[in-house]
């Protein structure tokens, strides 16, 4: 499994576009999920941004782990995984999980264990603002 | 206390989130012994010692020597780097 | 749950050019999976491309109804679905399924269940090349 | 037979794929009279009857009157337009 993991302070899509991934011939799924920060807290508090906090060198870690056990589990091609810290405003992409794989059922489930497991994990933490 | 195998070794333990806002601080020296090989557990109740105002945090959070996370019997050795995480909340 | 339904003979991104879909400050989730025309039948014969035929009509149609069930079963607040006809070569997209929703969960769930109904009742059919 | 309710109506029937194939053709038009008022399955005979060819598609596919799928008891009206839908491939 080819594997791009990226911890930036600016917006996903620069992260993106200094990366380079193609589906090969037998990739047959192409995922993206983006996390986006949301207008208010679950209490309804409103919120102009989150401010991530991460313990980057171990969050890089930690999400090679998980893409460690992604790969013995599920046939999947390439991961990238882009999580922004510092401040993201409000609509505003926190984190980029996109799975390429032969078949969408890996990539759907691949890309939500993932995204399970970081939020158990990966030392980053929000500061609502 | 001759036969002891306790020694002393020098780590450093990193605040992040909640208990790095209670304490004031983001990196905390210790000087740690054990009556053992001292380990996370004793490396714990040095730093409480240090920032005892951190305390309520600690049931809550998990400890990474180095960039893993380890058990509380886990060995801390000289120049260890540990990190105290509060419950992560990243996505 | 707004939606947006294209069967187009272009490629799926001039087809998306033309949709405009923004999160609104309740989406937390943006997730987009294309379909791939892979380069090989399960059996291993190669292929060039798939020619996708259609009933238009009536695929434009099976594809609200599912959107319909989908809006009764997930609080989904925006769904795009394009699939491309005619002739699509090898390596590029037939079907795009992008869903916003306030929580990823819904968001993955919907997606796999689109793909899943599409599978089962809309009618379009593969003349590989 | 003065008692039967038997009508007769004219519609058309789209093929697709190994269907509209085997038959060489993309859509028939029919007449089809029913021992009561006409429904799908006196349908699919008066096509069976035109095209015998497509027999072997026709336990795997499904019909749809306009553009719902539709039982074999579906009634059919004067210038209804079926089509004749095999297994889906789409995505």
């Amino acid at each position: 499994m080819e594997r791009v993991v990226v911890i930036t302070r600016g917006p996903i899509e620069t992260a993106l576009d200094q990366t380079e991934v193609r589906a090969d011939g037998r990739d047959g799924a192409w995922l993206d999920f983006y996390g986006i920060v949301r207008d208010a807290e679950p209490d309804g508090t409103p919120l102009r941004a989150i401010e991530y906090e991460a313990h980057e060198q171990m969050a890089e870690h930690q999400l090679h782990l998980i893409l460690d056990r992604i790969a013995n589990r599920h046939p999947v091609s390439r991961v990238v995984l882009v999580h922004r810290i510092g401040v993201v405003p409000v609509g505003e992409a926190s984190l980029l999980v996109r799975v390429l794989s032969p078949h969408r059922q890996e990539a759907l489930t691949a890309c939500a264990e993932i995204i399970d497991e970081l939020k158990q994990d990966v030392p980053i933490w929000k500061h609502p603002q | 206390m001759s036969s002891s195998r306790s020694e002393r070794v020098e780590i450093t333990v990193l605040l992040f989130a909640q208990i790095r806002l209670a304490a004031g601080v983001d990196r905390v020296d210790l000087s740690v012994a054990g009556p053992d090989a001292p380990t996370v557990k004793d490396a714990l109740a040095a730093l409480l010692e240090k920032h005892p105002e951190i305390e309520a945090h600690l049931s809550s959070s998990r400890v990474a020597v180095g960039m893993d996370y380890a058990s509380l019997d886990h060995p801390v050795r000289d120049g260890d780097e540990l990190s105290l995480i509060p419950p992560v909340q990243g996505g």
